[in-house]
Order: C-alpha cells, then structure tokens, then sequence
C-alpha cells in the first residue's frame, strides 16, 4: 500500500486544479460539518466565525494556530518522502516520540553546560537522528528481512510508547514528583518563543507556543522539496519508488533507497519534538505527540505528498485543532468530541471526497476553453 | 462571566466514570444549591492546558480549578502571571500565593479497602489492575497491598498494568482480560485503578463470580452485588469546598478529614457483614490516630512497610 | 494449578483472537478486491457503540447485531463511494472515517445517554454468553470433566460463545468464498487487474462495493462482539488500535484466511502470554520491568516478521483506483 | 492520400457484420477518432493499419464497449446497437484480444478463461464444465494452452492464445485482435493464422490491427488505413499492396523489404564482449540459462532468434547485470566478473564499462512511466556530470537534462516534441525512439537491445534500424533479440538461435533463410517451453 493516487487530473489547469476545487471541497466540508453542528442544536455560523476568529483573528490564536500547523508539516513530511519512495510509513507517531527522548536525554545532560547558541542546534540534531534511528530499522527489516513495513511501523510506534513511560517513570522522573514527566530543561534548552524574541526588540506580543520550530519546519519543507524534485538523491528516491525495476535497471539499488526515505522520514518526525518538547513543554513528557503522527498521514495525503500542499493542510489542521478549542470554550455544550467529529468530517469532504466535484469542474472548463488543440494533433500523430 | 468559577478536566473528561467525574458533580453539586454558572473546558493534548487555565484567567474566572496532577506546571507557569486569580489544583501542590493546591491520601483509603478485601478473600489471594505504570497508581497499588499484607500476612496480591499508550485509561475489554488472568490464578477480588479500563474489571468479576473494588467515585452501582466497595476519593466535597471558600495554602485530606474513605451503601450492604464493619471501622480509626502507619509510595518513590 | 494457568490462557487467547480476527477478514476481503482499509479501527468503534446502544434500547440481541453492522456496512457504503466511485484517495478515507466514529460515538452516546458516552450497561440476558456458561469457570470446568479435560478443553475450548466459534468458521468460509466460488474469483480477479475483469464484462465498481459489503458485515460483528460478549456496554474509544493491530495481522498473513488466523491467534497468544507474565522475577536480574513486558509481544512481532515471514506480495491493484485510462 | 471509396467496401446482399458510423472521441486534449467509418462483411478479415497513436486501438475498444464514443452510432449484422460496456459486446457476440494481454496473472487460465463467464456458482462444478468444453474447443481450432499453468508463468505466445480462446470461449461472432503478431515468432504467427483461416470458414467475422503489412496481404480481405485518427482509405485487398498502404499511412514513400548489404564481417575486430559457461536457473531449478557462451566484435550487430521464453531475456538481463548467474565469466572494457568468485557486473558498471541496454519490457524497465519525458531521458545516466550540478554535484542540472531530452527527442524525431509531457503519453514507438535515444546518445561501446521493434509502426521501423545500423558503423557491437525474423534477417551480421535456454546454432547472414532459422529455433521448442511452463505450474 505505497503511492496511492493522488486525484489530478490531467484535463483542469493547475489553478483550478490546485486552487478552485480545493476551496470548493473546503467550502462543502464545512457546508456538512455545519449540518451536524446543527443537528447539536447550535449555530453553524458562530461556530464557523468563532472558530475562524479564534484561529487566526487573534495574535495569540494565530500564534497557537502557527504552532500546531508545526508539528503537522513536521509529521506531513514524514509521510509523504516515505511515500515518494514507495513507501507507507504509520510511524510517525513512534518516531516523534523517540526524537523526543533525544531531545530529552540531550537536554537534561547538557542543559546545565551549554549556551543556547551551542545546546539548540544539537537539540535539533539529536531529535532527528533518535527519529532517524526509529525509522531505519523498520526500513532495514522492509528491504533486507521483506517484513512489511506498514507491520513494523504499527509494531514501533507501540514499542517507543513503552520505553518512553518505562524512562519517564523509572529514570527522568524527578523524585517525588506525581506527574509523568522529565525535570523542567535549563533555559538554553528551550527553543526561543516567538513573543520572547518579539520582546527583545521591543514587540510587545500575546504569549503564545509558537516558537522558531516553525522556521525550521518551513526550511525542512524547502529542503524536502529541494530533495525530492532538485536533488539527485531524490531522483533515484522517486524513481524507486514509483517503478522499483525501472530503477534496478538504471543502477539505482532499492534497498538502499529505502534506507535513505525512511530515514529522512523518521528525521523529520523526529523534529516535532523540537517543537513541542524543546519549543513548548520544556520537558519530556508522555504523549506529547498526541496522535500527530496518524494526522499526518491525512495532511501529506491531502496535501497530494508535496510540500506546498503539505504547508497548507497542515494550516488547515493547524486551524481546526485551535479553533476547536475555541469553539469549545465559546460554545457551551461543544465537546471536544465534537470537535474530532468535524474533523473527522472535514477530511472526509475536502480529502478522500476531493474528486466528486472534479467532472463538475472539468464539464465548466470545458466550456470555458477549446485550447490545447496544438497538443492534440502533435499526441493524435504521435 | 468576570467572577464566574472555571473547572478544567484533564484528559480522562469529565465522564471518566471517577476522578473527573467526582470534580464534575463538586461543581454541578454548587451549581445547584447557588445557582451560579461556570465555565469548563476538557483537555485533549499537553499544550491545552496552559492554553486552557490562561484562557480561563483572561476571561475573568476565579477561582479557577485544575483538576488532577497533570496540570501542576501549566498551572505553576499561568498564576504567576496573575496574581489577583485564584487558583487551586486537585491531586498536586503548586507553591504560589495566589494556588490553593488539595491533594488526597490514597494510600490511607488503599490500605482501608485492601484490609476488606484480605477479610473478605476466601482464597487468601487478591488483586490489584492499574491503568499505566506511574506514581500515582503505585501509589494506590502500594497502599492496597499494604491493607491486604497487615491484615493477613499469608495473603497474595497479583497486580498488572493496563498499558503504556494514553488507551490504557480507556481500554475494558484489556481490563476484563486482566482481571481474568488474575482469578484463573485464585484471586477472588479485584481493586482497580485504571479509569475507563475498571468498567471492564467490574463486569469481568460479575462475570465470574468474583468481586471487585471500585476507586476514586463511588461506584459500588455499576455493578450491585459484586462490587465489594469503592475506595472513595472525595474531589467532589473537595471542589465544592473551593468554590464555597477558597483558601491559599496546602489542605491534604486523608481518612481523618474526611478526603478518602470506603464506600458503603445499598449496592454493597449485603456484603459488607456487621463484623465486617465493625473490623474496618477499628482499622480506620487506628489510622486516624495515628496507630497505623501507612506508607506514602510517593514519600521515598518505593513501597516500603 | 498450572492445568488452570494454560485452560485459562487458551481461552484468554480466544477472547482477544476473536475481533482481531473478525477485522483482520474483513480487511482481507476488501484489500483484495483492491481496495485499502485503514477504517477498520473506526468501523468496529462505531460498530461497538450501535451494538451496545441498540442492545441496551432495545434489549433484544438480535437488534444489537443488526445495529452494528448496519453501521458498519453504512461506513463502507461511504468508504466506496469516496473511493471507488469517486476515485478519492483510500487511505484518507480511512483516516476521516476514524476520526468521525471516534468523534461521533461519544457525541451520540452523550446525547443520548448521558453517561459521558458510555452505554448503561445492557443486561446479561441480552448478552451473548457462553455455550456453557458454567464451565467460563475454570473450577466448574475441572469439576465437570476432570483436571486437564476440564480445564483444556471444558474451560479453554468450550466456555465461549457464538461469536467466538463463528469467526473461526468463518476463516474457512472467507477461504471458500474466495478460492471455490465465482465472486471469489472474481473479487480476486479485481484486486490483481480490474482493467481485465471490467473486459470480461464484470462492473469493477459493483464487485469491490459487494466486497466493502462484506468487510462491513464483518467489522459488525467484531464490533458487536466487543460490547455484547467480551463487555456489556460501551466506552470511548474502546478498541483501542485493535483496529491497526487487525490491519497488520491481515499483511502478517499475506492477504490469505489461513496464514490471517495463524497471526491474529499469534497476536492473541503473545497477549495472553504477556498479560500473565506481568510481575515476573528473573532470578538475578530482578522483576522485569512492566513495560518491557507489555511490549513483548510488538517486539516478539517483529522478530517473528524479520525472521521467518519472507515477502508478503499484495494485491497488485491495491490502492489504486480504476480508471479506464491506462 | 488516396479518398477514393472512403469508408464503406461495396456492399453486397448481406449487411456487413460491423458498421461503424462518424465514430468520434477525444481524450483531454487528443483527439484519438475523428468521424471514422468503417464496414466489416461478415466472415471475412478485416485488416486496419495505422501508425503509433493513430487511433486504432481507440476505435476497437469503443466498439467493444471499453471507451464510449462521443458521437456516431454502431450497427451490428444491420441492426443499431448501443455499445455501453463489455458484457454487452460480448453479448452481441464481439470478442477482443487486447495489444496488452487482459489477464490476472496470479489465476490459471481456466480460471482467466472463465472469469465472467462462469457456468456454475461453485468453481469446481465450473472449472469441470469449461475444461471440456475447452479441450473441445481447443482440439477444433488447434489452440493449445495449459489450462492449469498460473498466467504469470507462460511464454506470452500461449497467453495470445489463451486469449483468443477466452473470446471463442464467450462465442465470439466478431473478433478484434490488437496487434496479435507483436509478441509472436513466425512459427507461432503461422499457426495463428492458420487458426484464424480457420475461424473465418467457420463464418467468425475478424478484425485485425497489426503494423506488418505483410500480414495484412497474406491473411486479409480488405484493409482500412488510419492516420491522426481519421480513416485514409479503405481497399479491397486485391487493389493495394504493401507500397500502397505504407504510404497512406505515412503519408511518404517507405523503403521496405531486406535492406543493403550487411557490413564485411571481419573476425580480426577487436572484441567489445565475451562471456563463458553462463548458466542460470529459475528458483524451482527450471534451468533458464545452460552453458552460454558468446563474443562481440567492434562493428558487428550480432541478432538473437528465438521463439520468446527461450532464455533471450533472461541473456540480455544478464549481459547488463540486471541479474546475476550462478556460473560464467564475463569480459568488458578490461574488465573480467566471474560469477563463482567475486561480484557479477551491476547495472552501474556496466554503463561504466559503456554497454548500453534498451530492455525488453520499456513500460517497466525502460522508463518511469510517471516521470516526464526529460527525465526519463536520463534513466540509468543520471550520475554522468553533465547532469550534476551543485557543490558536489549533489543536485541535478534540469537545464541540461532538458535541453539534451529535447535534441534526443529532435535527433530520433519523438513526436510529440514536448518532453514535458508525462513518459506515459508517448505511444509504444515513441516511447522506444525515445529509450533508444538515450543509450546511443552516450556513444557506446556495446549496445543490447530486447525487441527494438515491438509494437512500432513501419515508419519508426524504417528509422530505428537505420539507427542501429549507422551505431554499428561507428564502430560499437550491437546485439539485438528479436521474435521477428524479419528484423532478424534485415539488421544481423551473424545470428544465434536459442533454444530451451541454449545456444542451438550460430549462422553468418548470408547462410540465413527465414525456413533455415525457423526450423532451428522451432525444434521441440513447444516441448521445452510446455515442459517449463509445466515444472512452474
Ligand atoms: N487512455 C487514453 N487516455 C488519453 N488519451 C488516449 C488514451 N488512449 C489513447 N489516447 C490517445 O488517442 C490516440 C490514439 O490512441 P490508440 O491507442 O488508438 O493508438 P493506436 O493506433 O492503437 O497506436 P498503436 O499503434 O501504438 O497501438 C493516442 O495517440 C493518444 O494520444
Ligand atoms: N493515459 C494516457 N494519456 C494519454 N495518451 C495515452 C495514455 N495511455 C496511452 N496513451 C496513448 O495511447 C496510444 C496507444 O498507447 P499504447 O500503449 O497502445 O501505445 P503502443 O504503441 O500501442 O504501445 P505498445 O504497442 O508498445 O504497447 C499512444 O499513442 C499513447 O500516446
Ligand atoms: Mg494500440
Ligand atoms: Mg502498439
């Protein structure tokens, strides 16, 4: 179950394709999360204006907004380079939790030594590389042991779960506290938030989790893009991934390819711990990933597997998650289980229902234009 | 809404069917009586919880209730910034002027309902399920086996954990796997301490005939006849109390004041015989006074008695 | 003593087995018509919560069943409309579909029940119960039949209920269905090159939405059973990954009844097994730690995986939706 | 172009058995028909040529109910029909064999035979039922298959086969054969004709898309020519010829026929390649490569005859180390692998030691199908520098794999031009002009190449062996495996015959005949083949 499809079609322009009929499905999602939002016996447009206002109306909201879509774009990217590489990575849940102990162990030990300047970029290092490590070894068992690497992946998120409490409680706990959670890191171990850099140049703004993750999250997608579309190494990754013979015969060996996308999948889950661990928490704490990993898959899906697309599901997410909070602080009687339902709705419409409207579309543009002739009769000739 | 009390659960929700629950009917319980309203939110991941009490103390809420440990450093990190909000958390201490922290002694009312069921046992085996493997529940674990081991030093006590993932406060039918391994192996009572996962316990008991122990709420009727009784842990009279009167500082409650105790009512009666009784109550009241010692898992991270 | 320990273990392993297997069927029989299943988790929590609630509303079993596999026949209807006709992405759906039932159950339960999306619990005359309920008792077993007799066979054989022996016969049925009748044929056909059936004059779509049919009969069931037989009422998120854990014993099979059932009664075991072996003291090393036993059996998996399970060869269509462009 | 009786033959009594009327379709931006007619009598054979891409397949399958057509309307035996998917064609008794096989390959062939058309509800009661009906079947038309092989396991002859019987099977009336021939050795090409002869007595009405005109003359009654989607002309097959209609389809003059002489075969050439004891053996221990023993010379194009299933791929996947043996040396550019000690030669070191390779199956070796053209132009190059950029030339350099894509594209006339197009829209000639373009371009010193041909119309023919000749003159060692003798006989210096795995003979060109080769590479080749096919089953 690698690379399924993604839903373009050939026949729209891109800025319909990518542009229109994304809006339009995000518009019908929204029109059927309203239906049950009013089937509950509330209001569909307050809780659409005080979700988009809690959001992004605010400063802070935007900042609690910005911080989720994060941790999304971390664990997006983290399905979709695996997907380019013929691959179905579930383990980004495990793999963030393990880049979260290299935050951790890195942190507690050092912390106390070591400039910010210095600890950070080694923090990030650390959280990619315990990810990484989570990553191959479930791609090691895939390309040499043929042990399917959806199996392996399930198998070590549960594993990672269980060190990472069998370390808290046992190990990183300090004495005599109740809660399960690591010591609080020294200061130099904090990733800098956004409203404390704001401060040093005298911006006075909302305290908010948003902190410089979310540039090393934007870099991480140029990167990603970069690799997979500019690089050589992403030449052989796409080539593997969607013809593995084709491949072989042009000397590129899979296995290896394997390694290298689950790899740099698990490194860039590894990242969400930056930020929540080192950005936000300040601390190891238990389920800090809290299911972003599986998120994830929807929003590189969602996203068609690219990293523009990506961005903007994870904005989406991003939304929904602080929103929903929000709703449920304004609305009285809007738990937080109905806030997953629309969720849950909202990628049923706007992802895996993305094409019920494409005929719809492509019927307007047919229309609209008789161009492409020139293609035709070069094809037709062909 | 300035002056309005806010209460926010921690992620079990407040139908956890115990600990949130028990916060729950505090609050409706004040509800009713001034007929006030309040604010509350639910917590789904980590980072809400700051969010949450911040979003609380903007909007003018006071006091403003956390419920369970969890909560203790978002806490910590928000009252400093308004010192005119009062704060209180259940289950932890937070040291701030402005916090009034309630925690419980568990570990009385574990040794109370473990010296019950070490009466109770006909095989002279009893066990104990718990929801994840962290302080709090050894430290209910440590207490039970405690009651049960001073009241018949010839008495076994099997314990499990539930699991390692958030499920393991969620998950009934593990817990009916569990307590049934437990009763293939002679136990005929049960103490579980395991959130959602205790539901599972009690029906698994029904089931076979054994009985069990309920925590936290009384919840002696999600089974009539084979719950035993239900280490109860009064959060409810606790959050009450802080909306009645909050007060800065420190209030551990224990079997004497009142915070912990063993639940008996129509459900259990029958099964609770007046010699029984009468037992328990002298246990209690030696605890009470101070006879008996109970060990705190949490004094030395070990259960030393 | 110890006769009790393996009776209580083999049945321990057929109680966890069962939804597993139940899942992991259903999840064979629409992967191989070529259409992925990520749902599963969801289907059998939404199925879970109809059982329990209709059973409780209704107090009939039979309402209960029916409940729950409606519902998860209904979440496969979308699942196909979203993917087969629709063409969207599979796994997406899957993903949504989950986070709806996760969502909707506890809504719906609050809604209706009022007990923080629990069902009050449904009484144990409408409850599936063992063939012999007695013997669900170790003790009543052995006193019946004898030591091992009773505790083996009596106990961990015989105490179970319908749903149990159902799912294991249905291993041969999905095995028959597929290799010995013409939709078998068919739907095999379908998941390796729907462009060929669809040549042979087959409608690609009408088989893989009889095939997402099916899966949801099946999801019911293993929902149904979580609620009617292994507890009596329902709580949120109650399967608790099963779902996944169902998904990867289906790929351990290689999308074949047989080697599915060997992996869902391997799952069960190592369960059984480490459930039991929680508290156990390594002479020299000290007790072993909890988790590390929780985690036995992933781990034990993924020896077993990377060990002796070679290649597992999917469906060559799965997963990509038919179009009759090439 | 000649217009002259454009559409129709002269009808006589009888309606014809298939009447199409003003057929249009488009695909996106291609317009694939463009008002065709055309009217088939009713048992005779019906030829219908075309280039790559000019609309034939299209046609066919709108007629079987697989495409529906924008406009224009199908009569079938007279009577209006609307096609609107297979099970209706197949009820109104049309049958297709389609260009690529429509078979599941993990099912055996009675089970692929019967898939739809299942007798009884239970397989076993079926398979019984379409066993006999089969073997009848198979005695009356001389279609012999292995009804219990798994598909996946045939020589692609049976599974051609196989497929015409899948369609008899369903009582076929009317039967469309996509490019039957591509795949099939002369021997295998009579029998089918043979057996088609024998269907048209039966009174079976035929149709047959094919690019060897050849074919057309010995088999057809009248042929219909296509080109950019529009019908050309439509003959009666006593009033054209070969020339004729490789012109209408064209639209020039083809040279056709044995070309110039062969190049003066000089023994003295230094040698480009040579292997020693090669053998290779399935996993079942069915041997697929016995004792192989061969030599390449500068300047030689050295063909490979075999009937397909003989050992010829599995030769070249071995020469390019695309597979490894168990036995054989192997020597290149100063090089020497020996598969007992050592490492066998890797994909990688082999373009390193400059043989280049254009495999069998381009769909799944040749190109990324999802890749667009450009870089599919590159496939098996993209570590040469001039394709690298960047510190450590980490990065690929797309202004240069574009602009030598598009002189590719330019060089070897790839139509359409634009090499931003995704590889998969490039018809099977295009898409080879293509794969051949990029394994000359670097100048080897060894060129394999699988099928060159196959599934090309004769333009690109023409055009491609000029190539490979001109390669050959520079100087480079070519060995070509080819199923047509034709190409065999037109483009070979000398020619080895494989048979079961072995090398049965080797001939110098002017010692070849068409019988000679045939016989040699016909000699029990059935048996081998059935025998492996059968050791697998
Ligand atoms: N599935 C499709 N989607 C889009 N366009 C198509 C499709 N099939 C064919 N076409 C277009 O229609 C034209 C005719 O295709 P068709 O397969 O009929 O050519 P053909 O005559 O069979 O070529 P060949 O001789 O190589 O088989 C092609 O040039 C192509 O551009
Ligand atoms: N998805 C598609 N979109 C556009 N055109 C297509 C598509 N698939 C096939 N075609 C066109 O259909 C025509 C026939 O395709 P096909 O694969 O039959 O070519 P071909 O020459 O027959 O290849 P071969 O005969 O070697 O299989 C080609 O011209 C190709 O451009
Ligand atoms: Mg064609
Ligand atoms: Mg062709």
């Amino acid at each position: 179950m690698s690379a399924s499809s993604s839903s373009s079609s050939s026949a729209l322009p891109r800025w319909i394709d990518l542009g229109l009929l994304p809006l339009w499905n995000l518009a019908v999602a929204l029109g059927v999360a309203g239906l049950v939002v009013l089937a509950i016996g509330q209001s569909p447009m307050h809780a659409l204006s005080v979700l988009l206002q809690g959001s992004l109306g605010s400063l802070r909201g935007l900042g609690y907004t910005l911080y989720y879509t994060t941790t999304f774009i971390f664990t997006g990217l983290a399905v979709a380079v695996a997907i380019h590489g013929g691959l179905f990575n579930i383990g980004g849940e495990g793999q963030a939790t393990f880049g979260g102990l290299g935050v951790g162990l890195l942190a507690l030990a050092l912390g106390a030594h070591l400039p910010a300047a210095v600890l950070l970029p080694l923090l990030v290092i650390a959280a990619a590389v315990f990810g990484m490590v989570w990553a191959l070894i479930p791609g090691w068992l895939q390309a040499w042991r043929g042990s399917h690497i959806v199996i392996t992946t399930i198998m070590f998120n549960f594993l990672a779960a269980s060190l990472n409490v069998y370390l808290l409680v046992n190990w990183l706990r300090p004495a005599g506290s109740m809660a399960v959670e690591s010591a609080d890191f020294a200061e130099s171990a904090r990733m800098p938030a956004l409203h404390q850099l704001a401060a040093l140049f005298g911006v006075e703004m909302p305290s908010s989790p948003l902190n410089l993750s979310l540039l090393l999250a934007l870099l991480a997608c140029v990167f990603v893009w970069w690799f997979l579309w500019k690089s050589a190494a992403g030449y052989a990754l796409r080539a593997v991934g969607s013809a593995p013979r084709a491949a072989h015969y042009a000397g590129i060996r899979p296995k290896y390819q394997v390694l290298v996308a689950m790899g740099l999948a698990g490194a860039l889950a590894g990242l969400v711990a930056v930020n929540e661990i080192s950005g936000v928490q300040g601390k190891l704490t238990l389920d800090f990933v809290a299911g972003a990993g599986f998120t994830g898959i929807a929003v590189s899906l969602m996203g068609r597997n690219h990293p523009v697309g990506i961005v903007l599901a994870s904005l989406l997410f991003g939304v929904l998650y602080q929103g929903g909070v929000e709703v449920s602080f304004e609305l009285p009687g809007f738990s937080r289980e109905m806030v997953v339902t629309a969720q849950g709705l909202i990628v049923l419409f706007a992802g895996a229902m993305a094409t019920v409207s494409l005929p719809l579309f492509v019927k307007l543009h047919g229309w609209l234009s008789g161009k492409n002739k020139g293609v035709a009769k070069e094809l037709a000739h062909g | 809404q300035a002056g309005q009390p806010a209460v926010i659960f921690d992620m079990g929700g407040k139908f956890d069917k115990s600990f949130n629950e028990s916060a729950y009917r505090g609050v409706e319980r004040w509800k009713k009586e001034t007929g006030k309203p309040y604010l509350e939110f639910e917590i789904s991941n980590d980072t809400q919880r700051v969010q949450a009490i911040r979003r609380m103390a903007e909007r003018g809420a006071s006091p403003i209730i956390s419920i369970g440990f969890a909560q203790a450093s978002a806490l910590q990190q928000v009252a400093k910034d308004f010192p005119k909000t009062q704060f209180a958390i259940i289950d932890s201490v937070v040291n701030a002027p402005n916090v009034q922290s309630v925690v419980f002694k568990e570990h009385e009312g574990s040794y109370l309902v473990g010296a019950m069921a070490a009466l109770t046992s006909k095989t002279g085996k009893v066990s104990f399920v718990g929801g994840m493997d962290i302080p709090l529940i050894r430290k209910f674990q440590c207490g039970f086996e405690q009651g049960v081991k001073a009241t018949n030093p010839k008495a076994e006590v099997f314990s499990n954990m539930t699991g390692t993932t958030s499920s393991a406060w969620n998950d009934p039918t593990r817990g009916g796997e569990l307590a049934k391994s437990q009763f293939a192996k002679g136990s005929d009572i049960v103490f579980a301490a395991a959130g959602g996962t205790g539901s599972g316990v009690y029906q698994a008991a029904k089931d076979a005939g054994k009985l069990a122990i309920g925590v936290d709420s009384n919840q002696n009727h999600l089974q009539p006849g084979t719950m035993l009784t239900s280490m109860v842990k009064n959060v409810d009279v606790a959050v009450y109390n802080v909306l009645k009167g909050w007060k800065a500082g420190v209030s551990v409650l224990g079997l004497k004041e009142g915070g912990v105790e063993y639940a008996l009512d129509q459900h259990n009666s029958k099964l609770i015989s007046p010699a029984l009784k009468t037992k328990v109550e002298a246990i209690k009241a030696d605890i009470v006074a101070g006879k008996i010692k109970v060990a705190d898992y949490m004094a030395d991270n070990a259960c030393k008695y | 003593m110890d006769e009790i320990l393996i009776g209580s273990m083999l049945a321990s392993t057929l109680r966890v087995t069962t939804p597993l297997l139940l899942c992991a069927l259903a999840g064979l029989i629409s992967e191989r018509s070529g259409v992925i299943d990520i749902g599963l988790e969801g289907k059998m929590l939404f199925a879970a919560f109809a059982a329990a609630a209709a059973a409780s509303a209704s107090h009939s079993t039979g309402m209960g069943l029916a409940a729950a596999i409606a519902v998860a026949c209904a979440m496969s209807l979308i699942h196909g409309f979203a993917c087969v006709t629709h063409r969207g992405d599979q796994v997406v759906s899957g993903v949504a579909l989950n986070m709806v039932a996760a969502g909707l159950t506890v809504v719906l339960g609050i809604a209706w029940f009022a007990q923080g999306g629990q069902t009050p619990p449904i009484t144990a005359d409408v409850r599936l119960t063992g063939l012999i309920p007695g013997w669900s008792e170790p003790e009543a077993a052995v006193a019946a039949l004898g030591p091992w007799l009773g505790a083996i066979v009596g106990h961990g054989l015989l105490s179970h209920n319908l749903l149990v022996y159902l799912a294991f016969f249905l291993v041969a049925g999905v095995w028959f269905f597929l290799e010995r009748t013409k939709p078998g044929l068919r739907l095999r056909a379908v998941g390796e090159n729907p462009a060929m059936v669809d040549a042979a004059g087959v409608s690609v779509p009408r088989l893989r939405y009889a095939a997402l049919m099916l899966n949801g009969l099946l999801c019911g069931l293993a929902g149904a059973y979580l609620t009617l037989a292994q507890n009596a009422s329902f709580s949120p998120n109650m399967t608790a990954g099963r779902g996944y854990i169902a998904l990867a014993a289906m790929i351990f099979g290689k999308w074949k009844p047989l080697p599915t059932l060997a992996a869902c009664l391997l799952f069960g075991f190592l369960d059984a097994l480490a459930i039991r072996m929680q508290g156990a003291v390594i002479p020299g090393v000290g007790e072993v730690p909890v988790q590390l036993i929780q985690a036995l059996p992933y781990l034990l998996t993924v020896i077993l995986l990377a060990g002796f399970i070679g290649q597992a060869l999917a469906p060559k269509a799965l997963g990509r939706p038919y179009l009759k462009e090439r | 172009m000649t217009t002259q009786s454009k559409g129709t033959v002269p009808a006589d009594g009888a309606p014809p058995a298939v009447e199409l009327r003003d057929i249009s379709k488009r695909f996106g931006a291609v317009q694939a028909n463009r008002e065709v007619s055309l009217s088939v009598r009713a048992g005779t054979v019906h030829g219908l040529v075309g280039e790559n891409g000019a609309g034939k397949s299209t046609l066919m399958a709108i007629l079987y109910g697989y495409y529906q057509a924008d406009s224009g309307s199908i009569a079938i035996a007279g009577r209006p029909v609307q096609i609107k998917d297979s099970q209706q064609a197949i009820e109104l008794g049309i049958g297709m064999v389609h260009q690529h096989f429509m078979l599941v390959d993990t099912l055996s062939c009675l089970d692929n035979v019967m898939l739809g058309a299942e007798p009884a509800f239970f397989l076993n009661a079926a398979k019984r039922k379409v066993r006999s009906q089969l073997q009848a079947l198979m005695a009356e038309t001389g279609l012999h298959v292995h009804l219990d092989a798994l598909v996946g396991e045939l020589p692609v002859g049976e599974l051609q086969r196989l497929e015409i019987l899948k369609a008899l099977y369903r009582g076929a009336k009317i039967l469309i054969l996509d490019e039957p021939t591509a795949v099939l050795t002369p021997q295998e090409t009579l029998q089918l004709f043979e057996t088609l002869r024998r269907l048209r007595e039966r009174g079976t009405t035929i149709l047959l898309i094919t690019h060897k005109l050849k074919e057309v003359m010995a088999l057809c009654d009248a042929v219909t020519v296509m080109r950019a989607g529009q019908v050309v002309q439509t003959k009666s097959i006593t009033e054209t010829s070969p020339e004729d209609l490789a012109q209408a389809m064209v639209g020039r003059k083809v040279h056709l026929g044995r070309p110039e002489q062969a190049a003066a075969h000089d023994a003295a050439a230094p040698l480009r390649l040579r292997v020693q004891g090669l053998s290779l053996t399935a996993g079942q221990a069915v041997p697929l490569l016995q004792d192989i023993g061969l030599q390449l010379r500068a300047g030689e194009i050295v063909g490979v005859a075999g009937v397909s299933g003989n050992g010829q791929t599995e030769l070249l996947e071995v020469l390019s180390g695309m597979r490894a043996p168990e036995a054989g040396q192997l020597e290149l550019g100063g090089r020497r692998f020996d598969a007992a000690s050592g490492p066998w030669l890797e994909p990688r070191s082999a373009r390193e030691c400059r043989l280049a390779h254009v495999p069998e199956d381009r769909h799944a070796c040749g190109m990324v199908m999802s890749f667009p053209a450009w870089e599919t132009a590159v496939l098996g190059y993209q570590d040469l520098p001039l394709y690298r950029s960047g510190p450590l030339g980490a990065a690929m350099n797309h202004e240069r794999m574009k602009s030598e894509a598009a002189a590719m594209a330019e060089r070897f006339d790839v139509r359409p031009r634009d090499m931003n197009i995704g590889s998969s829209k490039f018809s099977g000639g295009n898409q080879q002009k293509l794969v051949l373009a990029r394994e000359i371009g670097q100048a080897p010193t060894v060129l394999l190449v699988g099928q060159p041909t196959r599934g090309v119309d004769i333009g690109a023919i023409e055009f491609i062996h000029q190539q490979l000749r001109a390669l050959r003159d520079a100087g480079c060692a070519v060995l070509v495996v080819s199923s047509e003798l034709d190409e065999i006989l037109a483009l070979s210096d000398r020619v080895i015959v494989m048979n079961g795995g072995r090398i049965t003979g080797e001939l110098d060109i002017a010692e070849c005949t068409e019988t000679r080769l045939g016989l040699l590479m016909a000699a029990t080749a059935k048996e081998e083949t059935n025998a492996a096919a059968l050791q697998q089953a």
